[in-house]
């Protein structure tokens, strides 16, 4: 979230797309509540389903899961056509007057530099023309035909109502009406947020649908403003703080990236991360970046990572390909090409699509380690569960192992929420049976494992010995000692350049602010963006002041916020030229003649004059990109993909099928189906009764929704011969589901390009183990493809046939 | 670290404070004694409080559990027996939703795991081992499949030091100290199939 | 000159068989049983008859069983004396003179058979509201028949069952004040016999029918 | 919320009835308001309201409905019911969601059923509870409440329902799903506070478009202290047949009422008639004529 859940309450408009706040975070929803009741905000819920959230909107549009991107350019394009555009922010706060370089077009869905038998781009020609001294020229008029401005103008030309309307089947009036709504919000006094989750993510172009929805908010001057940003709505309690950390393939904490085998050592490295500005005067904040590293590096590898061996370089590992993600690393163990998986607290064998094949690769392991609080079905792949899960044991040579770990109540640490707030924990019950908190098994795996290195000798133990383990007790770090790392500490002298005399940085103190952070190894950090979480002030984490003086939900002093306690990100933008707020009522910081200052951290130099220095230091060219040069393997605007199966044919590009730039792995593409066998769009979805699948495990939330169940409309129901609360059999071109139906008026047929859709609804959360019935779990039927950006898998929107059953065989 | 918080929340305006089980100050005037008995004693009456975040979806909501048989002195925590919302945290202001509501079930699940077992090649039973056959039987088959399976060196002489044949599946749940800690242990082995739950 | 008690018992009339009389006092049993829990549970001043029977909870649980002991019970009697209660001609007459009836001046009174109107309107009194009784018990009975009836049917059964009870109360009370006032009845139910004169004074009509009977005996002769 | 004390308005089965009455303003009473309008039927008021109270229901199936369980039972003594209707006038689906569950009449129709004395209380504030030592499991409370709420138990043959969580009320806190509710939709503080804070939301709920919003809070039962905000006040029955004019049924009245003293004083009038008459007429005895004219008919002598 570029905003937090409390600061919902400023806004004027919430727009729901893309997700189901009031089911899937109903604490956060309250603040939409709140906005409503109490500044008569307006709800907006754009969704295939009539959801919980839809029930108290003010408005509600149906849209064909999948097509996100079409309504939104259709509204970008509304915007344009009716001038209801934010023009002093657009002007100056985003890439509308920079000029793209000749040579860059579009043409039936493709953009120019694509290769099919890639399935790739060259994306050399996604770029902006520079002048002598390397900055992007720019007509501030906005006249030059290749500014950003003209392209987008251009590019959004195509989606007319009536083409929204054909293709995600929402009805023209209803399309226009929302139009009309967001609209409104492009008074520099009104803001819109976006509230969005898995909605947008789970789709092949998951990342092109935020963009979209990213321009939007920036084409109304949403961004950076109380009540306004792009809100992601994480899906678990702490997978920002895992993926701010950098718990994934390609990445170092706080967004740092791993070295590839095209960069052999730190020079070359930091070539492509120097990210110089590419206008006059702007802070282009990424060029701090070696000092992030550098720090990161002393954290990991302390007295070992030197200036001599390029600060480790060489303990870290370099990637050969752009990730191995959860979709590689599964087809990989499909392959036959993995013996080793751990899986703590996850349960890969419900969450990632295609079942089947999901079984079959964990399968092929010689060892898995499941460490978790819970038994978890993909601990128990290798037992028969009939039709649930029709495993052989007999044929699974995998050796599994079941790890009984703790869960919050046992457990003291840090969790990073939507909000990018850092809430600290304290455990509240002891660790009963055998049970043994994470941090406890990691070290003991990784001690053990170092002592056979130590005494068989191996593979390149060297950076394992190198590895920093200053812990009171190695064999359980505490929480504390671990926080402390992540923030970082000053290791050796720095001497104030002003007066030589005095200490800037004190050796043994906890770095105060990643503004401190140096290159030159006297400082650590494990975690930049977390530096100021835990320092010699104390742990800033567990701070519990819940006053919030200026009346604005910022709570300055509840917990720690990153980047540098701040709340509102971008939020200079929320001041004009002049630094003066577009609404005094909800304003963030404003410029009071020599500094910035008010309720939060500025978000940017305190003293960097608004005339000069630009909202969005974190980009290149200081202001918010409505074209983007390199960094989107499918496009620099966002384009309508139609889902990998789709039940209708691209109208804009009927030649392309799913986003052209997105990965299918050999084999997964013939296990796409079609719409004459799968004639009914599905999506997956969470209830408000369930989180994932967890609380399956708990009686109380059992009793709630007990049972596994699909849910189709009236019409569908009728025209198949179903009965509401009957078994019903659903099937994908890679599995196949029983479940009770729900016949609902909630989900009601929609009419695209001609043709009648019916969508069919699969909530997820049933597995084979737990205190509810046994379900068969919705990623039975997803397909294996991701998004072209992330990888995140396609759950929202694929093929299935549906008909009447008798139930699940019982065994 | 146990954090006792007063009960400030318990009372409204005007009434006396309250502590353990007080109910007959609470103008019981003219209730007989036996219907006085039947309203349920408070239960959160001798109880010790810890604040703890839901640990579900994103929202981070403030939660306070309430624990009996907690003893500081002796370093025992004792038993969960009730959770409900912070009252004092910014953004549920003491609400949960029906998972959040549900905790205790989650802390008391019958299917959670409480021993280190085994499932051994091609059985159909778990067996319950030791934690220290569990852990050095794991070390084992990590050392034997990094040894067998190291890249120190790519086909170009570029030192890469990856180990691509074991990865590692990070939670979504856990503490971010946890994660600091599994993300140096992962990363010192080289191990590049590292991935969490960000996308699921 | 009066007659001797010898002489009376020896012309003693049988009025019941032992199976009749046992039939009846499990029926007046049940009856009064019912009637003391029921009125427990009808009217709170009442409720602490309850106590009776160890409680509020065993009250409203026996309540119920006894009901179908009665009804059982009274089949049988219905059984047995539902032909000698057919409506008659003699029934309308006597009806006509109830006030000499309640005056106890039956001599100018039509002569009657077993029963009188009186006891006839009891005993169809009885029966139906019985039926009445029943048939709303079941109906609030919750323990096994709650899922069979609405919460609507369910309120005008409770006062319908209340209505019966206060009918078949007054009738009872009806029956057994008879059964006082008119010296030498009780021992018809107690003994199942009654003395000729007593016959001869309130049932001259069944006298004279048992007197032409040929098998008939004085009881102990 | 300040001040409200557990004092006793009115007891079941009681001598003399109706020993008390409400507390005179309402300030002194207190009230749920249920918002239907910021509602997301998301059932963490279900799950408070199991953990808090130690129910424990079983978990059933799917019926084709998000409604679980599927009625109130002994254990849920709160329901989230959800109702699909067509607005026909805006020609736009309407998910109503109502949170069931005992509403707390200012006018009982259990307490006026009960016959087991004290098994059914009123506090001044409001709060209608039962009390289970003295409750005796015969259902009068199921007919005589208009809303369909108390269930009995088949395990410990008791009646229950929701208690306002008058524990909680007892220690100068809100009740359970209050204070779950992530919306908010469920406040609870005095009833003239509840009534104040709904006018608002029907403001709110006026300005955008519900020109029949309004708070329910029928008179039939003397008010409830537990209302609801409706978009649709005047069709209290969409909303899952929440009733449109809810009282105590009449018949309840009538067997409740002049039934019982009627009845009562018909057995008593029955008994004094038969008294008094033996006292004016004397026994009716056989006399020894009588005797002698039978034996002479039995003999055959006549």
């Amino acid at each position: 979230m570029t905003n937090s859940w409390t600061d919902i309450k400023n806004t004027d408009l919430v727009l729901i797309m893309g997700g189901n706040a009031a089911e899937a975070h109903p604490c956060g929803f309250k603040w939409v509540t709140e906005a409503k009741a109490n500044r008569g905000a307006k709800l907006i819920v754009v969704d295939p389903r009539y959801t919980r959230s839809a029930s108290v909107a003010d408005y509600y549009a149906p849209i064909r899961q999948g097509t996100d991107i079409a309504f939104l350019l259709g509204v970008i394009a509304y915007l344009i056509k009716n001038d209801k555009i934010q023009w002093e922010y657009t002007r100056n706060y985003t890439s509308a007057p920079l000029i793209v370089k000749e040579g860059f077009g579009y043409k039936d869905g493709l953009f120019t530099g694509y290769d099919e038998s890639k399935r790739d781009y060259d994306r050399a020609s996604w770029d902006y023309e520079f002048d002598e001294q390397g900055f992007a020229k720019v007509d501030p008029t906005l006249q030059h035909p290749r500014c950003v401005w003209n392209l987008l103008k251009e590019h959004v030309a195509q989606y007319t109502p009536e083409t929204v309307s054909r293709i995600c089947g929402t009805p023209k009036e209803a399309f226009l009406k929302i139009a009309e709504m967001i609209g409104e919000t492009s008074a520099p006094d009104k803001v819109m947020t976006s509230m969005y989750a898995l909605g947008w993510t789970q789709h092949s172009k998951g990342s092109q649908n935020i963009r979209c929805m990213a321009m939007l908010q920036l084409l109304l001057g949403n961004m950076g403003m109380m009540g306004g940003g792009m809100n992601a709505l994480r899906g678990h309690s702490n997978i920002q703080g895992l993926t701010d950390l950098g718990l994934m393939s390609n990445l170092l904490p706080g967004y740092l990236t791993l070295a590839t085998d095209r960069e052999p050592d730190l020079e070359t490295y930091m070539k492509t991360r120097g990210f110089k500005p590419m206008r006059p005067g702007q802070t282009s904040f990424w060029q701090n970046y070696k000092k992030f590293f550098v720090s990161f590096q002393k954290s990991m590898w302390g007295a070992a990572a030197t200036a001599e061996n390029q600060w480790g370089y060489d303990f870290l590992p370099k990637l050969d390909l752009p990730s191995y993600d959860v979709l590689r690393a599964f087809e990989l163990m499909h392959q036959g090409k993995m013996n080793g998986y751990f899986c703590q607290g996850f349960n890969p064998l419900m969450s990632f699509p295609n079942k089947n094949k999901i079984r079959a690769a964990l399968g092929k392991l010689k060892f898995l380690v499941v460490m978790d609080p819970l038994q978890t079905e993909t601990a128990r792949f290798w037992e028969n569960h009939g039709e649930f899960n029709p495993s052989d044991p007999s044929k699974v040579q995998t050796e599994v192992f079941e790890l009984p770990t703790t869960l919050f109540a046992e457990d003291e640490g840090s969790l990073t929420n939507s909000s990018r707030w850092l809430q600290w924990h304290w455990p509240g019950q002891d660790k009963r049976f055998e049970i043994r908190s994470d941090v406890w098994v990691v070290a003991q795996i990784f001690r053990r494992l170092k002592a056979l290195y130590e005494k068989e000798g191996g593979a390149y133990p060297d950076a394992m010995k190198a590895l920093t383990w200053e812990y009171a007790n190695p064999d359980e770090p505490s929480p504390e000692e671990l926080a402390r790392e992540i923030n970082g500490k000053v290791l050796e002298d720095v001497p104030d350049p002003a007066d030589p005399s005095k200490k800037l940085l004190e050796k043994g103190k906890q770095v105060p602010a990643f503004a401190m952070l140096r290159d030159d190894g006297t400082t650590s950090s494990g975690n930049w963006i977390y530096c100021g979480c835990f320092t010699d002030a104390g742990n800033m984490m567990a701070r519990r002041d819940n006053r919030d003086p200026s009346g604005l939900g910022v709570y300055q002093n509840w917990s720690f916020s990153w980047p540098a306690n701040r709340r509102v990100l971008y939020n200079r933008a929320s001041a004009d030229l002049q630094g003066k707020p577009w609404d005094a009522k909800r304003s963030p910081i404003a410029w009071d003649g020599s500094k910035w200052s008010g309720p939060d951290i500025p978000d940017i130099a305190p003293t960097a004059k608004p005339d000069q220095v630009m909202p969005f230091i974190m980009t290149n060219e200081g202001v918010g990109r409505l074209f983007v040069r390199n960094m989107m393997k499918d496009g620099p605007f966002p384009v309508h993909y139609e889902p990998f199966e789709s039940p209708v044919a691209n109208v804009i590009a009927p030649k392309v099928r799913g986003n052209p730039a997105a990965r299918v792995f050999k084999g997964d593409m013939e296990q796409f189906g079609d719409a004459k066998e799968f004639p009914y769009a599905a999506v997956t979805y969470r209830l408000t009764e369930h989180f994932h699948y967890w609380t399956k495990h708990n009686q109380v939330n059992a009793v709630m929704q007990p049972e596994f169940f699909v849910e189709i409309s009236e019409e569908l129901a009728r025209e198949k011969g179903i009965q509401k609360g009957g078994w019903v059999r659903v099937d994908s071109a890679r599995g196949f589901v029983k479940a009770k139906a729900v016949v609902t008026k909630r989900i009601k047929p929609m009419t695209c390009d001609g043709k009648t859709v019916h969508v069919v609804g699969i909530p997820i959360h049933w597995g084979f183990i737990g205190a509810t019935k046994k379900g068969f779990g919705a990623n039975s039927l997803t397909p294996f493809v991701g998004d072209a950006n992330i990888e995140t898998p396609e759950f929202k929107a694929f093929l299935v046939d549906i008909r009447a059953d008798t139930g699940p065989a019982t065994s | 670290m146990l954090k006792e918080i007063s009960r400030r929340r318990f009372l409204g305006t005007g009434s006396a404070a309250l502590a353990g089980t007080a109910i007959g100050a609470f103008g019981f005037d003219g209730v007989e004694d036996a219907l006085a008995a039947s309203i349920r004693p408070f239960k959160l009456a001798q109880t010790s409080e810890t604040r703890n975040t839901c640990p579900y979806c994103s929202v981070g909501c403030g939660i306070i559990m309430y624990s009996k048989g907690a003893d500081k002195a002796a370093g025992k925590l004792g038993t969960i027996s009730f959770i409900d919302g912070d009252p004092d945290h910014p953004t549920n202001k003491g609400t949960l939703c029906p998972k959040g509501s549900g905790l205790l079930d989650f802390v008391n699940a019958e299917t959670r795991t409480k021993y280190p077992m085994v499932r051994k090649p091609g059985s159909d039973k778990w067996e319950r081992v030791t934690w220290d056959y569990a852990l050095d039987r794991i070390a084992r088959l990590m050392k034997d499949d990094r040894d067998a399976n190291f890249i120190a060196k790519n086909q170009d002489g570029t030192t890469v030091n990856r180990w691509l044949s074991t990865g590692f599946l990070a939670a979504s749940a856990t503490t971010n100290e946890t994660a600091w800690m599994t993300y140096k242990v992962v990363r010192s082995t080289g191990m590049l199939v590292f991935d969490n739950q960000a996308r699921v | 000159m009066s007659p001797s008690n010898d002489t009376i018992e020896r012309h003693a009339v049988s009025r019941y068989t032992t199976g009749a009389r046992l039939n009846h006092w499990v029926t007046a049993i049940s009856l009064i049983l019912l009637a003391l829990s029921g009125m427990a549970l009808f009217t709170p001043s009442l409720f602490f008859l309850t106590g009776l029977f160890g409680g509020g909870t065993l009250t409203r649980e026996i309540h119920p069983w006894i009901g179908v002991v009665l009804f059982f019970s009274f089949a049988g009697l219905f059984v047995r004396f539902v032909r000698l209660n057919l409506w008659n001609a003699d029934d309308t007459r006597w009806m006509r003179n109830l006030g000499a009836v309640m005056r106890a001046d039956e001599e100018n009174v039509a002569e009657v058979g077993k029963y009188n109107a009186g006891q006839k309107l009891v005993f169809w009194g009885m029966s139906l509201l019985i039926l009445v009784l029943i048939t709303s018990g079941l109906a609030i009975w919750d323990e096994y028949f709650f899922a069979y009836t609405t919460i609507d049917q369910k309120r005008f059964a409770v006062l319908a069952h209340a209505l019966a009870a206060v009918g078949a109360i007054t009738i009872w009370i009806v029956h057994v004040y008879a059964a006082i006032w008119v010296r030498g009845t009780v021992r018809a139910m107690t003994r199942g016999t009654v003395t000729a004169g007593w016959a001869y004074r309130h049932h001259r009509k069944w006298l004279r029918q048992k007197a032409a009977e040929p098998a008939q005996r004085a009881p102990g002769a | 919320m300040a001040d409200i004390a557990l004092e006793l308005a009115r007891q079941s089965a009681t001598a003399g009835g109706i020993t008390g009455a409400l507390a005179p303003k309402d300030d002194f009473q207190v009230s749920k308001l249920i918002d239907t309008s910021k509602c997301i039927g998301c059932k963490a008021c279900q799950v408070a309201c199991l953990e808090w109270n130690d129910l424990r229901e079983q978990v059933g199936v799917n019926t084709g409905v998000y409604d679980n369980p599927h009625d109130l039972t002994e254990n849920t003594w709160t329901l989230i019911r959800f109702t699909e209707w067509d607005n026909t006038a805006t020609g736009r689906l309407e998910w109503l969601i109502r949170k069931d569950g005992c509403m707390h009449c200012a006018d009982p129709g259990c307490l006026k059923a009960c016959p087991s004395p004290g098994a059914i209380v009123q506090y001044t504030n409001g709060i209608v509870d039962f009390n289970h030592s003295a409750c005796i499991g015969c259902g009068y409370c199921i007919k005589g409440c208009p809303f369909n709420i108390p269930r009995i138990s088949k395990t410990t043959e008791k009646a229950y329902k929701c208690t306002l969580c008058v524990d909680r009320v007892a220690v100068g806190q809100g009740p359970a799903c209050a204070k779950a509710c992530p919306t908010q939709a469920i406040s609870f503080g005095t009833k003239a506070q509840m009534k104040q804070l709904a006018e608002k939301r029907v403001a709110d709920l006026k300005s955008r478009g519900f020109d029949q919003a309004g708070l329910y809070d029928p008179p039939g039962v003397g008010g409830t202290h537990v209302m609801y905000v409706l978009h649709h006040n005047d069709r209290p029955q969409l909303y899952a047949s929440l009733p449109d004019n809810p009282r105590i049924s009449p018949v309840v009245e009538l067997w409740k009422g002049a039934v019982k003293y009627a009845g009562i004083a018909l057995m008593g009038v029955a008994a004094l008639t038969g008294v008094l008459h033996h006292t004016v007429m004397g026994a009716n005895r056989v006399t020894a004529r009588d005797e002698e004219e039978g034996e002479k008919i039995q003999e055959g002598r006549k």
